[in-house]
């Protein structure tokens, strides 16, 4: 193994190499997991307040100055409540599954790049390594379901494994286009790839697919049947209680700006923006085109509805996995047509901006005609749908109902 | 790097722990459990071979790919005749389900 | 050696996450109040009496939205090394790629016909 | 044998596929059985790590943990198997003799023999020149890996219609 910056230092100074290659590790890892153990906090926060202000209310504003120390007032009552185990559990696995549910999201970030020189590890296989640590999450769940030994926990949790394993379908095949783009999997390369062209540009519904899936795979509305109170009585955490409950909450929030960024590395050009060489800009643009995601996810959960699960289903299966299926197909034809007119270069990193732009033109009018078939697809079933509805409606009127 | 019969040790004792389910469990779902550990022993026989002694050919890796395919095809369909008995007989005992038998 | 150095960062890493949420766990585990009695340790439900076994019986529609994605997984996952190379290959690999993805299509369209894809 | 990163990390996975496999054959409850049997793979993962097949290793915790343990936690609930099987084993001497025998028979009669003693055979011959891109290029080349591509996809195919129609209740019963 190498060892270079802090290991040096670390070994220069006397240390036996073994243990300066050990700590040096261990600071990169506190370092990489600091970045969203900190914005936890603050996230929960900056929902509320959100939340708040979208329904005309103040949102918190006691604790702190704006109730900026609301979360951490929050915390305080979680460390000191009781924690109830109920005598069914499974105590294994019930203690268990909090810890997973929590590791699995943290895990993601192993792999974020922040900027061109800081990032946790660059594996050859990073967008994979995110998917396979993500699918620890349905794991946990499932296993909390499990473990309460409770009817409606069970359910819930069946219920919800259905929903995330369903929408991670659509989820990994928007992912195949970055992939394919970018000829890599490294989530490095990836950013880099996009320094031409994001491939949100040349692709655009494969980040409105990864969007949406993010959004029903954190159980957002209109997804959000995960804690749908009115149905499941509170779904697969309903005998979670005290700091396990919180561990759960906050897996979710962290999930959400997880998927933020993840968007931003994958579609938006991660660290790239205006004056992206310095590493705090870089880093910076990262965490601003992040939270704008972050904000339209906010926006969209506490505007719509949410779906009943046949719906949701119905969704998934019938359009955004053909949906998915169909963009890959088409992505992959177009791209491999303009290789072989010899209009596109086989290599994207390092690409200039004019060298990419015809092939982002055709991939984005290729976008646009499946857009527009999808957008008038979604019309005419919304029509039949209101049709139906008003039939039914005058034959009651008739009836005299 | 260590020796390459460290791996085989490893995998030919997890085949063993694998057979052993497969022989002795009654319930079919944990005979199927015990399969996947079997399909499993056999893939990091099959890695560890390809790591020491072929490194420069590719084959290695896609057997192993497509070991994960057949493992997932046999674990699906295998489920599915475990459920389909169930209903029918209300039983996941593997002896048990034998119309089939003179 | 590189890699393995990019993995010993993550298997740290792996080593290290499950500690942070333990971690508010176990001060908890000692600030919190611990008075459990026989009513409160109950099977949570609204205050309904628990009637019967938590091993209800579902049905096989989940397992048949498992199924379906478990094998939607195993080509995703073999569609991924074919999309890295992509870039490197002719118009034969084109070919191959849509081959794999309408043969994946075939069973999906299967299930939807059968109708066990809409939930009931 | 110098101790390194390395051979620790091989003893710690090698405990952890091995732990979890004992999980998975003596457990009572069949759904701790699954996840025993997802820590296993876990460990299997770590060896392919180890080996440098860092795409198999993704692949296995994937495909595994996050498919394969769904599908066998939705059968252990489907078949109720927890309530109506109070013996776990059928004839279970016989069974531990002829699984230590098969081990032994294997340490003594094949690996000890060709590779513990062979020195040949103890280290990889070269370092891995081959990698994850690689094993793209091999699935779509027609003088490689392409046929058995496709027949992995038919494969899959096959096996999810022949797995639909039999788990699905019959049409006349709904």
């Amino acid at each position: 193994m190498d060892c270079t910056g802090l290991c040096e230092t670390l070994f220069r100074g006397g240390l036996d190499q073994g243990i300066a290659q050990f700590i040096s590790l261990l600071a990169g890892v506190l370092l990489v997991s600091g970045v969203p153990l900190v914005t936890v906090i603050f996230l929960i926060w900056v929902e509320r307040k959100i939340a708040a202000r979208i329904q005309d209310r103040l949102g918190p504003n006691r604790v702190g100055p704006f109730g900026l120390l609301q979360t951490f007032a929050d915390l305080i009552k979680l460390l000191i409540k009781e924690d109830i185990t109920p005598t069914a559990a499974d105590r294994l696995l019930y203690n268990a599954a909090p810890l997973v549910a929590f590791a699995s999201v943290v895990l993601i970030w192993g792999v974020i790049p922040y900027t061109p020189y800081h990032f946790g590890a660059d594996l050859e296989i990073g967008v994979l390594y995110m998917v396979a640590v993500a699918s620890l999450g349905t794991l946990a769940i499932m296993t909390a379901g499990w473990a309460s030994n409770n009817k409606y926990a069970l359910l819930g949790a069946f219920r919800v494994v259905a929903l995330l394993v369903s929408y991670e379908i659509p989820m990994v095949f928007a992912l195949l286009v970055p992939v394919m783009l970018a000829g890599s999997m490294s989530l490095l390369e990836i950013v880099h790839a996009q320094g031409g062209m994001w491939f949100g540009i040349m692709a655009p519904i494969s980040a409105v697919l990864f969007f949406i899936s993010a959004q029903a795979e954190t159980g957002r509305a209109p997804f959000d049947l995960i804690e749908a109170e009115s149905e499941l009585v509170a779904g697969f955490n309903i005998e979670y209680s005290g700091m396990k409950f919180g561990m759960f909450f906050a897996a979710e929030f962290l999930h959400v700006f997880t998927n933020a960024i993840l968007l931003v590395v994958f579609f938006f050009g991660g660290w790239y923006g205006p004056l992206w060489q310095e590493p705090l800009i870089a880093f910076m643009w990262l965490g601003l085109k992040a939270s704008v995601l972050y904000f339209i996810s906010l926006w969209i959960r506490n505007t719509v509805p949410r779906l009943r699960i046949d719906q949701v289903m119905w969704f998934n299966w019938f359009r955004l996995v053909p949906l998915s299926i169909a963009n890959v197909l088409v992505i992959a034809t177009v791209v491999k047509i303009m290789q072989l007119l010899n209009l596109a270069p086989r290599n994207l990193i390092g690409a200039s901006f004019g060298e990419v732009l015809p092939l982002t033109l055709v991939l984005l009018l290729a976008n646009i005609a499946m857009g527009l078939i999808i957008v008038g697809q979604l019309r005419t079933a919304g029509q039949t749908a209101r049709v139906a509805a008003e039939n039914r409606a005058s034959v009651r009127a008739a009836i005299g109902d | 790097m260590v020796p390459l019969w460290f791996y085989l040790i490893v995998a030919a004792a997890l085949f063993c722990i694998g057979t052993f389910g497969v022989l002795a469990r009654r319930n079919g779902v944990a005979v199927l459990m015990s399969v996947e550990l079997m399909l499993n022993a056999v893939n990091i026989n099959l890695v560890a071979f390809w790591r020491y002694l072929t490194p420069e050919k590719i084959n290695g890796m896609a057997f192993a790919a497509f070991i994960f395919v057949v493992a997932a095809a046999e674990a699906a369909v295998g489920l599915a005749i475990i459920i389909s008995v169930y209903r029918n007989r209300r039983s996941v005992i593997p002896e048990e389900a034998d119309t089939l038998r003179g | 050696m590189e890699i393995l150095n990019q993995w010993a960062f993550i298997g740290v890493f792996a080593v290290a996450a499950p500690i942070f949420p333990a971690l508010p766990i176990l001060i908890a585990w000692i600030l919190r109040p611990s008075k459990p009695n026989v009513l409160k340790s109950q099977t949570y439900e609204c205050g309904v009496e628990t009637v019967g076994d938590t091993w209800v019986q579902f049905r096989v529609q989940y397992y048949i939205y498992g199924l379906i994605f478990l094998i939607f997984d195993v080509e995703m996952v073999l569609l991924f090394p074919w999309a890295m190379a992509y870039n490197r290959l002719d118009a034969f690999a084109s070919i191959v790629g849509v081959i794999f993805i309408l043969l994946l299509l075939d069973g999906l369209l299967y299930a939807w016909n059968k109708g066990v894809l809409e939930w009931k | 044998m110098e101790i390194t990163i390395v051979t620790v990390a091989f003893i710690v996975f090698a405990l952890i596929s091995l732990g979890g496999a004992i999980g998975v054959v003596t457990c009572h409850n069949l759904f701790r059985g699954t996840i025993w049997l997802m820590v296993s793979l876990f460990g299997a993962a770590g060896f392919f790590v180890l080996l440098s097949a860092p795409f198999l290793a993704a692949v296995q915790v994937l495909v595994y943990i996050g498919a394969i343990a769904i599908l066998f936690t939705f059968a252990v609930m489907l078949t109720r198997s927890i309530s109506n099987l109070k013996t776990r084993f059928t004839r279970l001497n016989i069974n531990i003799a002829a699984a230590i025998a098969l081990f032994v028979l294997l340490v003594v009669g094949v690996i000890g023999p060709v590779f513990i003693l062979n020195p040949d055979l103890q280290q990889p011959v070269s370092s891995v020149t081959r990698t994850t891109i690689d094993l793209g290029e091999a699935f779509a080349r027609g003088n490689s890996f392409a046929l058995p591509f496709e027949l992995a996809s038919l494969l899959l195919t096959a096996a999810m219609i022949g797995a639909i129609v039999i788990a699905r209740e019959s049409d006349d019963e709904v």
